[in-house]
């Protein structure tokens, strides 16, 4: 799903935190978005997402209006995730259970990415209680799995430990392949290099 | 001060005289209250939290509207249903003025505005980023209501034990509509009223400690189920 | 706290003996009488004039009979004024209250749904002991006060006095004060006995008719009784305000306006004023 | 049903006419109801959070006894006020019984319950990261609860609101100490049981409707300091 | 503050996290702790700070028990700072507050920090509604502020931004220099070599 940002605006009571002449970040790619610390990134993100309706301009997803249907479609893995007061399991579930999954095609699913993001210890554990590094985890298990064609990733490894942060970032390497627009925000460049297909700095004044 | 410790005594030989008049007034309180909570937890906790995760227009004038709910006195209440239930009322034909089932629905619409409130008011406070996670894993509203309810479970059961502890302590709409008949209708608070009148004050207290004997068992099985901890 | 040491206090409390001020000198009395005689507008009526005349100020708390009789047992009332003759006199013989007087009586009715299924209105007249026992002998459904009021010790006489002693489904106890027991009895088109004041305030949002009144069993004495403020822990009692509150009620003027109370809006006497 | 429309006329009437009897006993609703509400608060509150704050050995068992108190009718506790109160009590000297101080302590007294049940619910539910993080900054037990009325003030402030929607509505605690004596006790809630039991419908639903606008007002007021938005 | 750390055990429910035989973090050094996401390092941080009391075994804060003055001398910047709601000056203030600092005191620590810290533009921001990376700042700040003897830091530079982690880091080692004893969790290897005096790596089983 392309996303083309048109004069986007956003201010907090009189002041501007931002103004975006356009911006485009195009599918099948991993669109790196980077800029210092209180630039606007997670804003930005919030404002794709459709959890702020707050501001001026447009964006466009594949050409169209933001709709239920293309929400469906669109996911965020938050700076600070909100794991849900239930198990690691049906954290995972949880999108699938929306989306009236088949009870075998939920259970194939998750068991897929319980392995694959190396929680099965945590299986049944209460997602509240899971440490920083193990939330992060779930939380992009919980919003690749269904599928979605825009996956919105803010500083989804910052607390992830050396040895797993190979696994976090070919899960999207190889997540890139459906066509999915990816973007991407992160404070390593090293990160940036690995990953990254296109790279938007946020600036003052842009 | 005799009178208290009259009642006290008073309360533990009532407690303890498993006299079928007692503990049937007791069942009652128990039944009208609690199928009142029930009830209105139902209907009003969604519509309560649908409210609070709305971005409505105007919620200002919205929140102060609710939480003016509230403030309803149980005898306003208890005198706009009877109008409703009375013979000449509009559902008149149901015969359900000073039955058990008039005082239920009675408190029912009593503690709505009071679980509406309290749970919109979680919803504002609390709900933010459920319903925003609920919202990027691809919930509709619905899905979000559900999902606050499974979330805030421990904030809203003491929203529900306030509800119950309003109706069990209340005694202005459930005396208008029950009419504290002897057999029939007779609940807790309204024979503390009437002893009251009589000048029974040991005999009110007495019956005032098995209302609190009797919450103190409803919130416990309630709070069984409360994973705060 | 006062400072009882300041002069000017003591001054004022001098000049108090001038006859214009003395008013104040009753200060506030407390008047402990039974929801009849509030609800029914009389003591509304009555009391700004006995107020205005004295300087004194009533304060009424209006309450179940028992309770009020209560009250005055432990000196929270100055002056009481209730309808449970037997009761009353008790009270007074247990040195509870100084003297009883009648103030006023009004009467009992017994009333039923309008059709009276019973015939009450014709077979029984104003024959209460009749109408009772044609009630339970039918079955019929009878509303009793049931909370030990001044109302529901009467009711309970004329059952006695019928020989019956009531009881079965058909005999419904509501714990209830008079206006809730009339809308219950007029929603289960039941028959109840009721003060002929709380009757007609009602009137119009009953379903229910006179059918028995007028026996002389039916009669409702009030009575008035300061409350002895000799008795232990009494001192609080205002005796001369409870003193002259009695003496007002019994007096002509009172008993004038008591006459009149309601003839205006009823077209008859709520109370029949009948001090002696 | 033609009550109902009455009584709105009725309110509108009484509402307009500048009555003063009408006005003072509005006002002594709301200085009673008022005064008990923040009185209650002051101590209530801090206790509850202190409650909650702390890590209680049989924590559980506290919790229910805390929401248990929020169940004590109203009726009961003018009953225990007017006891201690009365002439011949122990606070009998302070000749407060059928007095509006009267009825500010019996409320005061009724409010204590819900408002310490209320935020320890809170501090247990919510005051968790804000224990921590005060305790790492340096702070005792007594700078952690200032801090929680610091940062749950929208939810306090809801609690308040519950109280008070409590307070002015009820009528069993302001009866008994009150007395319900005209241009003394008489407020809203016992005006409103006077008239029912004279059958005077309208004048009831009509003082209903007053004290419903009196409360918007009031949580107008009280809303315009809640930060929630 | 030297910390000792002797059998210490921590189980939630009945499953073990972690025991420790001994660990020792001396005064003056920045002692670095690293090891994988959910091997238990924010759980000992807690413990250690006296948040979490449910434990076995003992904790010598300079050979001593811990005691409400030494609560005084500990502070943690936690991984989800809690950043309080009022300005970002009145955070930093808090703890001043707390200790009954003089009003000019308060005031010329405070601007020493925001001007340190970079936040002159934030002063009077209300906390909550700072970005993660400004959070972090707020956070160490508020930390710092009162001179703690013994500073916990779990992963404080998580999401800051590249041009800003130079002074935040920087602070840190000016900051070690006042004797104090700083025990840092971090995922970055090179953070470790850059700022660390020594290293514990926690293993499962240690
Ligand atoms: N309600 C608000 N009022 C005023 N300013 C706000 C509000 N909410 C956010 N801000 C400011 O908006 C800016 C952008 O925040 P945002 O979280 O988008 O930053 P970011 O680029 O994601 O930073 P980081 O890299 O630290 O995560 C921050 O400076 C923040 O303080
Ligand atoms: N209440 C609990 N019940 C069961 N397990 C818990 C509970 N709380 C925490 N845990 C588990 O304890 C482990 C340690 O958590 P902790 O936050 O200390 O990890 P960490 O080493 O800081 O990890 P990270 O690098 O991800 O921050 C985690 O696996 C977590 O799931
Ligand atoms: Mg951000
Ligand atoms: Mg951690």
């Amino acid at each position: 799903m392309d996303v083309y940002i048109e004069n986007l605006k956003k201010q907090f009571n009189k002041r501007i935190l931002f103004e975006l002449r356009d911006m485009e970040f195009k599918s099948g790619r991993i669109n790196v978005l980077m800029g210092r610390n209180g630039i606007g990134k997670s804003t930005l993100f919030n404002i794709i997402a459709g959890l702020d309706e707050d501001y001026e301009g447009s964006i466009a997803y594949d050409g169209e209006a933001l709709s239920k249907e293309k929400m469906q479609d669109i996911t965020l893995v938050s700076q600070k995730p909100y794991i849900l007061n239930r198990s690691v399991y049906e954290n995972l579930a949880y999108p699938l259970r929306l989306r009236k999954y088949s009870k075998r095609e939920i259970e194939e699913k998750v068991e897929f990415y319980i392995e694959k993001l190396q929680l099965k210890e945590l299986r049944d554990q209460n997602g509240r209680s899971l440490s920083g590094g193990e939330m992060q985890r779930v939380s992009l298990g919980r919003a690749l799995i269904f599928s979605p064609k825009l996956l919105l990733l803010d500083e989804y490894t910052a607390s992830i430990d050396e040895r797993s942060l190979g696994f976090m970032e070919e899960i999207v390497l190889e997540y890139k392949e459906t066509g999915a627009n990816i973007i991407m925000i992160t404070h390593s460049k090293e990160q940036a290099e690995r990953l990254g297909d296109s790279l938007v700095y946020m600036k003052e004044g842009l | 001060m005799d009178y208290i410790l009259m009642g006290i005594k008073e309360a533990i030989a009532l407690l303890t005289s498993f006299d079928r008049e007692v503990y049937s007034v007791v069942g009652r309180s128990l039944l009208v209250s609690g199928m009142a909570t029930v009830l209105s937890s139902l209907y009003s906790i969604p519509i309560g939290l649908y409210l609070g995760i709305r971005e409505l227009k105007g919620r200002r004038h919205i929140s102060r509207l609710i939480y003016t709910g509230m403030s309803v006195p149980s005898v306003i209440v208890g005198l706009i249903v009877a109008i409703v239930l009375a013979r000449r009322g509009p559902l008149g034909d149901l015969k359900l003025m000073y039955t058990v089932n008039a005082m239920i629905i009675a408190q029912t619409v009593l503690l709505t505005p009071l679980q509406v409130g309290l749970s919109y008011s979680l919803a504002r406070n609390s709900g933010k980023r459920i319903k925003n996670t609920g919202t990027t894993l691809g919930g509709g509203n619905f899905d979000i209501v559900k999902l606050i309810i499974s979330e805030l479970r421990p904030q809203l059961m003491i929203n529900v034990i306030t509800a119950f502890s309003r109706a069990i302590s209340e005694v202005g709409a459930v005396m208008i509509v029950g009419g504290n008949i002897k057999g029939y209708t007779r609940v807790i608070t309204t024979s503390i009223t009437m002893f009251n009148s009589m000048g029974e004050y040991p005999m009110a207290i007495a019956l005032g400690i098995v209302l609190l004997v009797l919450s103190f068992g409803v919130n416990s099985v309630v709070y069984s189920y409360n994973t705060e901890e | 706290g006062c400072g009882n040491s300041e002069p000017a206090e003591d001054t004022s409390k001098e000049s108090t003996e001038t006859s214009s001020d003395e008013k104040q000198e009753l200060g506030e009395i407390i008047l402990s009488t039974t929801t009849s005689t509030q609800d029914s507008g009389l003591l509304d009526y009555l009391l700004p004039v006995f107020e205005e005349k004295t300087g004194a100020t009533v304060k009424t708390v209006a309450v179940g009979t028992g309770a009020a009789l209560e009250m005055g047992q432990n000196g929270e009332a100055d002056v009481l004024l209730v309808h449970a003759k037997a009761d009353e006199e008790k009270f007074v013989a247990d040195g509870y209250g100084t003297e009883r007087h009648d103030v006023m009586y009004n009467d009992f009715v017994l009333v039923g749904p309008k059709e009276d299924a019973l015939k009450l209105k014709e077979t029984s007249g104003s024959d209460i002991q009749s109408a009772l026992k044609n009630i339970s002998n039918s079955g019929s459904t009878f509303v009793s006060r049931g909370d030990d009021s001044g109302t529901h010790k009467k009711e309970l006489k004329l059952w006695e006095e019928t020989g019956i002693s009531p009881q079965g489904e058909w005999y419904v106890s509501a714990g209830a004060g008079m206006a809730d027991v009339l809308k219950i009895a007029s929603e289960k088109q039941a028959y109840t006995i009721t003060d002929r004041a709380t009757y007609l305030s009602l009137k119009d949002t009953l379903d229910l008719d006179v059918l028995v009144e007028g026996d002389k069993n039916l009669f409702n004495q009030y009575g008035v009784i300061p409350v002895n403020p000799e008795r232990e822990d009494n001192a609080e009692i205002n005796e001369a305000g409870a003193k002259a509150f009695m003496d007002w009620i019994l007096s002509e003027e009172a008993q004038k306006l008591i006459g009149e109370y309601g003839v205006e809006e009823f077209g008859e006497p709520l109370f029949v004023p009948n001090a002696k």
